[in-house]
């Protein structure tokens, strides 16, 4: 059998495997510890290119170190959008229960990836512009998906039943992710319109490479992090989800005998 | 055998007239907001005109919020939404039918209002023209963007806050062009391409929406 | 589109709806399990249980209103979710009558009508008198007594061909002409190949749809 | 490398560390939350499934 045929079939089976709240519990049980030691390592590596080696910018000084949290935390916050989006579309078009879940647990994971980008962004903003908001367009976009995760998470706890508000909030979420770009481009456009393009450049015109390599790794380092948030607090929900249902005694009970 | 689209459409008609209160109700609520602003800003008649076109629009999208809940509500109610779910009749066409009639009890009265309300803010008569195309061409996916956050909350007794909190952020696109065509032909430039914008929002809700709403009522009653 | 001629002139379509490992959930609890029954031409299944224990989930797992949580539902050897031609044949009388109070009885009849078929005045005349209905057709629905209202729900079954007849409570809040008539109706439809399921709480022995009566009792979850 | 010019950060100390800070302060309370959550799941269930096991030593 050639190596794409076993690699799908190997995906494909854990799919249908993840599908299931026990054989989820399970395989997370080893992968989160993995996820936590891989975010740990990376972005312990990124912070030490980024604040001790990589040179001073000869426009923003040190400040632009806060580059290396504030860009990786903003891609992340529409990186979590976009996966919560299709763990949603999974949800309701196959009727996976553990797809529901991925959209809930990411749902305060991103609302925090991107309050977190916009403190970083306007203190970061405090030196250059004066002040700690400016109607710039990316700052404004991130402020308005803010708004888009606490929408989903307020559509989460208005349904009484568990089920029904599992999957309104996976609707929302898919109708949200078809209008994010719409939004951007006319935020774009909107703050064009307010004042010319501003000097705020993220990373200039070409990142050397001593700047980018750290920016990378917290990037990735970050993901990894997504990764180990969103299982540690969906191994909470399932066993909370499950609770009556017999694997669960069984693992609760052995855990502690 | 009627068109969907044709049958809801004229059935909605049918209710509106029968309480009128649901077509005047929009209409007073949306003058009311807009006539705040002036009082609270006595005597300036610069700023009023600067700020005019947004105020409206703003006070369009309140009113079109306000009156989002009554879309199902009643109909839920009654249980003739349930029996809409189980009709072998397309549902998206059925809700775009709704959604539209909907638009002409709000939007549409709305827009033709805009040009009195245009003149209480002293704003130039050749921008009324644009305020008005402008609110012609937004209103319809308000109502139809709004509809899918009436369809999410037809079960919950407060559903008419989770509308405002889901719903508002979705309508930011319609009225930053909107609004923004004020200020551009203010200055004299042209508008066309507020208009594309918010021609290309309309189709693209007049096509997506009324799937969503379908899916979103299918979710929520059961 | 099935025409709207009287149905006890013409043979439907056999009514075949089977229900297998049926297993619905309210919140955490379990309603009912594993519940399996077929329903064919000429047959009226009467479910039966306690209060709360999901007669009324059943019923609207059964019209494809809501999801089971397990288990499958097939009109005619085919899965109901999404299927048009089930819904076709289906009819679903709920507690809550389907009727718009701002209306007359014979606009909401007429609504109905224009759904399943062409408009036709004779028709809904006819179907009114027959449901005993005529003198209040000008009435706002919602100045109806709640027996004229059950009765003109339960006119909307005569419109056009259901073959099944999903009637929570048909009868509760009826008079006794007015259940007379409702029998004799289910009667007819049954003895023209249709299926009924319905759900009541007192027992239908003495009622004349005993002879085509199976029964489905709920347990207690 | 001394320490002092380092955290001094070219005049930009305040700024620097309130954003690395705020980082790493959501990104372990996103770590301590679950776990905390996880812990308090397992106890109720152990606690339900101890006060099952009494009502089948009472039943019996």
């Amino acid at each position: 059998m050639n190596p794409l045929k076993s690699i799908w079939n190997f995906l494909s089976s854990t799919y249908h495997r993840l599908g299931s709240p026990r054989e989820f519990y399970t395989i997370s049980q080893y992968t989160t510890p993995v996820f936590g030691f891989l975010f740990l390592a990376l972005s312990l590596f990124g912070t030490y290119f980024g604040l001790f080696v990589a040179p001073a910018d000869y426009q923003q000084g040190d400040s632009f170190r806060i580059l290396f949290v504030h860009v990786p935390v903003a891609w992340m916050s529409l990186f979590v959008y976009v996966v919560m989006a299709t763990a949603g579309a999974i949800g309701l078009i196959w009727r996976m229960k553990m797809a529901f879940v991925v959209t809930i647990c990411s749902a305060p994971i991103g609302a925090a990836f991107t309050a977190l980008a916009l403190l970083t962004g306007s203190i970061w903003g405090k030196p250059i512009w004066g002040t700690y908001w400016v109607w710039d367009a990316r700052l404004t976009s991130e402020l308005i998906l803010l708004f888009l995760y606490f929408g989903i998470m307020a559509v989460y706890y208005a349904f009484e039943e568990r089920k029904t508000a599992e999957k309104a909030t996976a609707l929302l979420a898919v109708v949200g992710v078809v209008i994010v770009p719409i939004i951007h481009y006319s935020v774009e456009w909107w703050s064009s319109l307010h004042q010319g393009p501003t000097v705020f450049v993220e990373g200039g015109p070409k990142m050397p490479p001593e700047m980018l390599l750290p920016l990378a790794f917290m990037a990735v380092g970050f993901m990894f992090f997504y990764g180990y948030a969103l299982f540690l607090s969906m191994q909470a929900k399932v066993l909370d989800n499950e609770r009556k249902s017999r694997w669960v005694k069984e693992i609760v009970s052995d855990k502690t005998r | 055998m009627k068109n969907t689209l044709v049958l809801y459409f004229q059935r909605e008609w049918q209710l509106m007239f029968r309480n009128t209160s649901s077509m005047i109700q929009p209409l007073v609520f949306f003058i009311i907001i807009a006539l705040l602003f002036p009082f609270s800003l006595p005597a300036e008649g610069a700023l009023l005109q600067k700020i005019g076109g947004g105020v409206i629009w703003v006070s369009a999208v309140l009113a079109t919020m306000l009156s989002l809940e009554s879309m199902f509500h009643s109909d839920y109610q009654d249980g003739t939404l349930e029996q809409m779910l189980i009709h072998p009749r397309s549902l998206p066409l059925a809700m775009l039918g709704k959604a539209l009639a909907h638009w002409t009890s709000t939007g549409l009265v709305l827009t033709a209002f805009s040009p009195i309300l245009c003149i209480t803010f002293n704003i130039p008569n050749e921008q009324i023209w644009v305020l008005f195309s402008g609110l012609m061409l937004g209103t319809p996916s308000l109502s139809l963007i709004g509809a899918i956050g009436a369809a999410l909350t037809v079960t919950l007794r407060r559903g008419g806050v989770l509308i405002a909190i889901v719903i508002l952020p979705l309508y930011i696109p319609i009225l930053i062009f909107g609004a923004g065509m004020l200020s551009q032909s203010a200055q004299g430039l042209e508008v066309a391409s507020q208009l594309y914008a918010l021609a290309a929002i309309l189709m693209l809700s007049l096509t997506l929406t009324p799937f969503a709403i379908a899916g979103a009522l299918r979710v929520t009653i059961n | 589109m099935p025409n709207s001629l009287a149905p006890n002139s013409k043979q439907i379509s056999a009514a075949q709806l089977s229900a297998i490992k049926l297993c619905c959930q309210r919140g955490d609890n379990q309603l009912f399990d594993s519940v399996s029954f077929d329903v064919s031409a000429g047959q009226c299944l009467h479910v039966t249980g306690p209060n709360g224990c999901g007669k009324t989930s059943l019923l609207r797992i059964l019209c494809g209103l809501n999801q089971p949580e397990s288990g499958k539902v097939l009109w005619q050897g085919d899965e109901i979710s999404g299927n048009n031609t089930f819904f076709a044949n289906c009819a679903y009388i709920a507690h809550k009558e389907g009727l718009k109070n701002e209306l007359t009885a014979i606009e909401n009849l007429r609504y109905y009508q224009q759904l399943d078929s062409r408009r036709d005045e004779v028709v809904l005349d006819r179907l009114l008198a027959k449901m005993g209905l005529l003198q209040c057709a000008d009435l706002l629905a919602q100045n109806l007594s709640f027996g004229q209202r059950r009765r003109l729900s339960f006119a909307r079954l005569l419109i056009a061909e259901f073959p099944l007849w999903i009637l929570d409570e048909p009868f509760t809040g009826i008079d006794s002409s007015g259940r007379a008539l409702i029998e004799s109706l289910c009667v007819a439809h049954l003895e023209n190949g249709g299926g009924i399921i319905m759900t009541h709480h007192q027992s239908l022995n003495d009622s004349p749809l005993n002879r085509y009566r199976s029964e489905l009792a709920l347990a207690k979850a | 490398m001394n320490w002092s010019e380092f955290f001094h950060m070219g005049g930009y100390a305040f700024e620097v560390w309130t954003c690395w800070g705020l980082t790493l302060a959501v990104l372990i309370c996103f770590v301590i939350y679950p776990k905390r959550r996880n812990a308090r799941i397992r106890s109720e269930i152990l606690r339900q499934i101890h006060r099952e096991q009494l009502d089948q030593k009472n039943d019996a």
